[in-house]
């Protein structure tokens, strides 16, 4: 067994995280500002964090990432790491000429105290900012929160920095597409496109984090949300924050700074959230749904009732970040399925309520916890087996000690490729979802089928 | 080596000359930058003596210059003691440390039994709160070390500081001891923090003292074994000590302890009852190396399983060391017999790489070690660097001398070693490490990389994103060795990057068969057809007066 | 084992035929028939060929299959079908309101030799066919060729009927797409599209074999091609005709009936195949290929170079249809996958050679067989294994008899959803098919490997 | 039963005429199709001695009328001949009708050991070519069967005609006749061309009178077993079969053969040493009990195993038959044993399912036994009808006699059979039958499916697409229950649409545990939420003043 030590046996544990179900800030907030066209994520603080959040994104994209880093010594610990931002800010305009230097603080910053904005404003006084450019920043104290929260404060940050209301509201409408995939902000563009809605998304990581190969390594790819894109974003008509944990505080903010009326939804994952993405999209701006997106619709929900006996009461444990759970659990409860364990590694309380609104329907009992690890998940399905788990890779692991049909979902995704090139968001997300879940359950019942009813017809 | 088999440039880059492409990567930096970075880039030569040009190694990493390397946590937990199986490795501070060094490295481990002891698959972290950043964060370390005793009940639990722990004034070093004497297991700890030293380096040299200090001597019971050796610095990555040691075994040598891949505790315990420490990575490990000489009198001696020839070479060197003819005998009748396949394949790979060239920009010896295996299907080095070294890897120790103990240095501790009073033991005599040396037998030394590289090379220590790109689109090498965070950059550009600190998802690569694994991987990027495919016929060949194939 | 009397000794059959890598023409006219827009298939022979027909349809797709039948009794099938066919014809119009009747003939009645076209005109005459309705048939015996070739029969029909050249060029270009997906089809639609070039493809059976859930039935859907466009296709400027078997003879006899330039091209399966469709278009249509083209193909290209590791030198065995072997098999190679077992059902010698040609690279012994079996494909596995199998869901029996990972292929798909939905033509449908080949092979490697070498990074 | 039992259509369809339903049905038809087409659409009635009335059936499926009937070959190969394991069925023709009837029909079949013949996942067919159209093809069927010997060894051969076979004058009899005597196995030929008949039931026929003719009867070895009996008409979709044989060895019941689900050859030659024929599906299969009672003197009775209840009452009438009341309370232990689960399950759905409407098309016995599965959990059978059957499979056996045999069925050879000199032997004398009748005992009886179903109810056969959809709109039923080619277009309308010929993928629903399995089912399918995504929120609610949900 390779988790040969996780006993059935379920004990509280205080102290000890064992396998989690989440990471640092920093990642996030790095994630976040590739999403930003033309930007150089920085991270303040020692070099091996910019190092790993590199390598890990690296792994799940399977893109270039780059970012620079503080490179923190013992002395810059002691005594402040501003002469290392000051010096990297010149290094970074010098020799890689990004248009927004895209700054996040670290667990030893943070512990250290380092004041980000009066750092920067020296580095602007001394004339290290080139004209035009611009140096952002988000405080992501590893120690509160987790990888979510991170991105969610960076795209905070791109609000505080952009925003700006000119007096004049435009028709455009800001989307917040949360901690998705590449192919997911595409998609949720595509389907305002649809719609004929102009919108500002941000951030916008796709043509960054899922690049094609053209035999030229550009620094700055095409994609991400310009700088003067997010300015306007002060003026648009108003914002639809896609999940709470990602994208509520930037809603929030802008909101705040410019008057920005802003609506939260959850995720467009699966039939429901996708159809209230559309509906808010829809009366948000008077428009009328094109038969292509019915289309699509129709399609998935085709699946829905054609497949439906291989759904129907079918044990599900889930693994990820909060504001994916939340809408995959209501699409998994559609299908009547029955998600049965659901674990984040994020804290906060509103997630576990949340599912446990939408799970009421379930007559089984139903384990979910925010703030808890793979470890604690592998114990429930241990002590109650479930027929699917769907998370990140990590849970190979589990879905080979364990012999269970594993559909990957989430953040990171290590060991497949597909995530970054198509969505599952949006109807179409819907049907990819349906066919991998479908998939892992029909391989599984042909392995295990005795000869006689090994079936042709499925 | 060295002198004797001084090497001039390949042929096919004659045209560039070292010293403007030295100016062109150091164009862009501003003045102070290009001045540090002048340092680290060198434009290799050979002196009769071996002696190589200095190189700034082992120094700050200038901020803002996109670096490759990683912290001292990373070389302490991830590299020297990631790969140890079953003790209880456990991170104290933020979640992220301890996730992002997750079963990311492959180090392979194989449990004897199905109930043996294996903790690699699981990440163990105190995962520190806003709170215990406040308060401090040792309640929840003695609380955590309790909870995972209660769970495991493991040999050993070794406690990994992360940046913020000093900060906040956590003793992980008293916490350890407290719960070692309430439990009555091994339990130690790390002062890693991240922001020690410049780069993984710091990290090792930590791991290397707490091994040492903690683990090391425990265990006295003679190991049975003729002739028995430590493997230091291999952590089989994609399974390369399992090939070493199949090929040791196959020679009868008996591997005591290997640092620190598929090894164990008691390994670590017992490593002082061998007769010869081999050290491949000479950087990560050489201080307990040089530690156990003191303590036990084990002579050390650099070896290379990298590389079919160093793999034969590094045989007849250890069976050189035991002066047994009967090993001498053997070893030369393995290597025959290996030898075989790795010709039959060469003979088959090397006229579709001959020529071709490689670039290597990893780690603490792969970069030069690896070397060695390109040249076995005759492709060239023409430039290659460390991530994290120092100067001894590539100008070899005999500067060891003259290198100077900077602050971030001086701020890893030392350990100030005796020798035992009751098991030092050296295990060779005054005269006979004389007579071994007298027939150019070498203990104790590494003459580095620079020395067995061709002139006109560059030397590049902790290249940067900038210089990377750089030296691709003037050298356009066949094949870019480094890790992941260059893999896709670099591939961008349309060459085939292979990744020799994890291997991408390839190995082993050591001994014999590795070699072979090698070759064939080499032989897959450097001639596969997708790299051709670049350019859509519409950019090749934009007008639309273009004719079409049709049937 | 399912196939438990499959001897690895092979001796050549001259008579008998075990496990079909074809099924019958009127299959495949049926299909094609359903890519018009408001037409009623009518098989006319005995009920049962329709019955099996519609049902292997269903299966397949999913969706409701449409169509009459000539109920041949045995009578009938001694005096011949004309009454039927009149009798069929008058109550077809009269209560399925169709707009256009194909009729396609069946070993029945070919044997018969019932002339269609003299019923079809009485009928005519007998006021039998409304004004501004048609009917229009293809013979297709089922003892010559196979379902591919219904499906070239019929679609020759529809330019055989319909096409007529009015002396004035326009600018469309023809495409017909062969017998893949409706998906492939509307793929193949967008791809002309984004290149901003009007078309006209026939068949299409887009939105009529991948139908949205609406809570309505319509028998005749949105989909198809309209009988205007059909009768347009003798004024277009070209015809693309994808696939020699499936697409060649309309193609022919449109050039010969009104003079419509003509190229032949495989299918767009794969990288290079989908490079010459494109760039036949664009230099056909004298249009410039947009940047969103040229990102779908650094995309596939992307995944190529960076997964070739597990494409590179990986035996495969394949069993299809002739134009999809042949771009497949093109596709494979250009991995550096190793094809080795190939056959098609379908006769033809054109077939081998051309596989030959394509296979020529790969150092190791290649077996293909035009009308071969799936019996002799087992056979040459048990002689030769391979890494992969691709082909229809009958395959399944073979893969789970011999544990080779499996990736589902062509005609038909009994047991799995997606080929529907989601393309395997042009550069997405290269996407999802290597996404398809990596999950099979990954998860066979996850399967077996040693605990050791469990990859969390792959 | 019957009069007994009538009932009244459901309260919820009272405000529906059936007889404008019936105008409506037939409003859109030609005259002359309107015509036939209202002698097959009946308002049923039952009469105080059960009759119903006349309705057409097994007449000729209207050219150009949508029909979901199959041919000849389909109820010959397809139905009854498919299911049987261990002799090759060879097609001759063309590939098509081979490749169709290739596994698509779910009949399981499970050989007693791995080496055991298993031909049930192979397709054999002559693939017939033009050539073989113009010049016969007698010479490649002859070629084939050659080969499938010397690859197979099988112990039979089966060859089954399709629609060109007859009109190119192949002999297909001659050939078998002649190959058996060459290679000493059974061979014999079916010509089951598909225009042979009006439906799959010619077919049926065709191969009862075959099976008969070359196989029943070989084989005298006596059978063990107390009571032994034979199954008819039971084809083992989804593994009915095995449930039901499951609960005949619980009761110590012996089944010498199945017709045909899980079947072997030695079965059916065997058969005749049973005391007891027992007829699940009357239509396909009825032709075999009679001429074995003729020729043996086995009488038969029909018994349904869809129900719980029905599979009580049908072992019940076995145990009867046997007059043993040992097995009378065996049968009645084990009923009682199994009735807990069902009732329990029953208990917990009916509330969900009660009064909802189900309608049923399809087969020539399913539609009616399935009405009673549907009404142990409560739902009503508002309409239904058969595929292929004939007015006794509607209104009873007893309108036999008035059955005028049209051309299509006058082409069915019917079998001259007469009682076999030495092993024809009464299995019950006249006076035992007399007694047995007497208590209400009935032979060779089958009362149809029109005296279950309720006043009013339309009885449809062989019913059109067209039809299809007009019921579907003014009934809404909860459940449609057809086959393959109707699902998609009723899902199409929202109505969830349920095989009765393949069980979708599900199965068994004969016996007890089957009953269960449907209840379930069925369950799902009537009470699941998906339905009733079918609106958008822009749909349901057009207009842009609509509020939407927010937090």
């Amino acid at each position: 067994m390779l988790l040969r030590h996780t006993p059935t046996e379920i004990r509280e544990r205080s102290a000890l995280t064992i396998n989690p179900a989440k990471t640092c800030q920093p990642i996030g907030a790095m994630y976040a500002a590739l999403g930003i066209h033309r930007c150089l994520p920085h991270s303040h603080g020692s070099q091996g964090c910019c190092a790993y959040h590199r390598s890990t994104l690296t792994r799940h994209y399977k893109e270039p990432v780059m970012a620079a880093t503080s490179s923190f010594t013992e002395g810059a610990s002691v005594f402040g790491g501003q002469a290392n931002l000051l010096q990297a800010i010149d290094n970074i305009f010098t020799v890689y000429e990004p248009d927004v230097i895209a700054v996040h603080t670290t667990c030893l910053s943070e512990t250290i105290g380092d004041d980000i904005p009066q750092i920067a404003r020296k580095a602007g006084a001394d004339g290290k900012i080139p004209e035009g450019k611009f140096v952002i920043h988000a405080n992501t104290p590893s120690y509160v929160g987790s990888h979510v929260t991170g991105f969610a404060n960076m795209t905070k940050g791109m609000v505080d920095y952009f925003s700006t209301s000119t007096g004049k509201r435009t028709d455009r409408i800001n989307i917040i597409p949360g901690y998705v995939e590449p192919s997911d902000m595409e998609e949720i563009a595509r389907l305002a496109a649809e719609l004929g809605i102009k919108i500002v998304m941000f951030p916008d990581t796709s043509n960054v984090l899922n690049r094609p190969q053209t035999g030229k390594f550009e620094m700055y790819p095409k994609g991400g949300v310009t700088v003067p894109a997010l300015m306007s974003t002060g003026d648009s008509k108003a914002t639809i924050a896609l999940g709470r944990t990602a994208s509520w505080p930037a809603a929030r903010a802008l909101d705040v700074k410019c008057k920005v009326h802003c609506e939260l939804l959850n995720l467009p994952i699966g039939l429901a959230a996708t159809d209230a993405f559309i509906e808010t999209l829809r009366t948000v701006s008077g428009v009328s749904v094109p038969d292509s997106i019915n289309l699509e619709r129709g399609r998935l929900l085709d699946i829905i009732t054609d497949m439906h006996q291989y759904f129907y009461h079918r044990k599900v444990g889930l693994v990820g970040d909060p504001d994916q759970l939340i809408s995959l659990a209501e699409f998994l409860v559609s299908l009547d399925m029955w998600p049965i364990h659901i674990v984040t590694g994020t804290p906060g309380k509103k997630f576990e309520s949340k599912i446990r609104e939408i799970t009421a329907g379930i007559p089984h009992q139903v384990n979910v916890r925010a703030a808890g690890d793979m470890f604690l998940f592998h114990q429930w399905i241990k002590n109650d087996p479930v027929d699917l788990i769907m998370g990140n890779t990590y849970l190979k692991y589990i879905a080979r000690d364990e012999d269970i049909p594993f559909v990957r979902f989430g953040f990171p995704i290590l060991d497949r490729i597909g995530h970054g090139i198509f969505p599952t968001v949006g109807y179409r997300g819907g049907m990819r979802l349906l066919e991998k879940i479908l998939e892992a359950l029909m391989d599984r019942q042909d392995r295990d089928a005795p000869e006689e009813s090994f079936e042709l017809v499925m | 080596m060295g002198a004797t088999m001084k090497k001039t440039a390949a042929a096919s880059i004659e045209g560039i000359d070292p010293a403007s492409v030295k100016q062109e990567l150091l164009s862009k930096y501003p003045t102070k930058v290009a001045r540090k970075r002048a340092k680290q880039i060198v434009i290799n030569t050979v002196g009769e003596d071996c002696s190589a040009p200095e190189i700034g190694a082992n120094t700050r990493t200038i901020p803002g210059i996109i670096t490759q390397r990683g912290c001292s946590y990373a070389g302490c937990k991830g590299v020297v003691l990631g790969p140890t199986r079953d003790f209880v490795n456990l991170t104290h501070g933020p979640i992220g440390c301890g996730f992002y060094s997750w079963l990311t490295r492959r180090n392979q481990t194989r449990p004897p039994t199905p109930d043996s002891p294996n903790f690699m698959t699981y990440c163990f972290s105190t995962d520190l709160q806003d709170e215990d950043i406040v308060f401090g964060g040792e309640k929840k370390l003695r609380a955590a070390i309790q909870e995972a005793y209660d769970l495991f009940k493991p040999k050993a639990i070794s406690i990994f500081s992360t940046c913020p722990v000093g900060l906040i004034g956590d003793d992980v070093h008293a916490v350890a001891r407290e719960m070692k004497e309430k439990l009555g297991i091994n339990i130690f700890g790390f002062s890693c923090e991240g922001y020690k030293g410049v780069s993984q380096s710091a990290g090792h040299h930590i791991a290397n003292n707490g091994i040492f200090k903690h683990v090391v001597g425990l265990d006295d019971t003679p190991r049975e074994g003729k002739y028995k050796i430590n493997l230091l610095g291999e952590y089989n990555i994609g399974g390369d000590a399992f090939e070493i040691d199949r090929v040791l075994e196959k020679c009868g040598i008996t591997t005591v302890a290997t640092f620190s891949g598929n090894s164990t505790y008691d390994q670590f315990a017992n490593a002082h009852m061998a007769d010869l420490n081999t050290i491949m990575c000479h950087r990560s490990i050489n201080y307990v190396a040089e530690m156990m000489e003191k303590k036990f009198g084990i002579p050390w001696i650099k070896i290379n399983f990298i590389g079919a020839n160093s793999t034969a070479k590094s045989l007849r060197k250890i069976a050189k060391y035991f002066e047994d003819q009967a090993l001498i005998d053997m070893v030369e009748e393995i290597i025959a017999e290996e030898m075989v396949e790795v010709e039959k394949v060469r003979a088959e790979i090397r006229p579709r790489c001959e020529g071709k060239l490689a670039m290597l920009f990893v780690g603490g010896s792969r970069a030069h070690h690896y070397q060695d295996l390109f040249a076995e299907i005759g492709m060239e080095t023409i430039s290659a660097g460390y991530e994290f070294a120092h100067r001894d890897d590539y100008e070899g120790r005999k500067v060891l001398p003259d290198i100077k103990v900077d602050a971030d240095s001086r701020n890893i501790e030392e350990l100030e070693i005796h020798p035992d009073p009751e098991r030092y033991r050296p295990r060779r005599t005054a005269e006979q490490i004389e007579t071994l040396a007298a027939e150019g037998f070498t203990f104790r030394d590494y003459e580095g990389m620079m020395a067995q590289m061709a002139e006109k090379t560059l030397v590049i220590d902790d290249i940067s994103q900038f210089e990377t790109e750089k030296m691709i689109e003037i050298y356009k090498p066949a094949i870019f060795c480094a890790g992941i965070k260059e893999k896709f950059a670099i591939q961008k550009k349309g060459i085939p990057m292979k990744q020799l600190h994890s291997y991408d998802s390839g190995g082993p690569y050591a001994g014999f068969k590795g070699a072979v694994n090698f070759y064939r991987e080499i032989d897959r990027m450097v001639n596969s057809k997708v790299w051709s495919y670049i350019k859509a016929p519409w950019q090749v060949n934009p007008e639309l007066t273009a004719t079409y194939a049709f049937e």
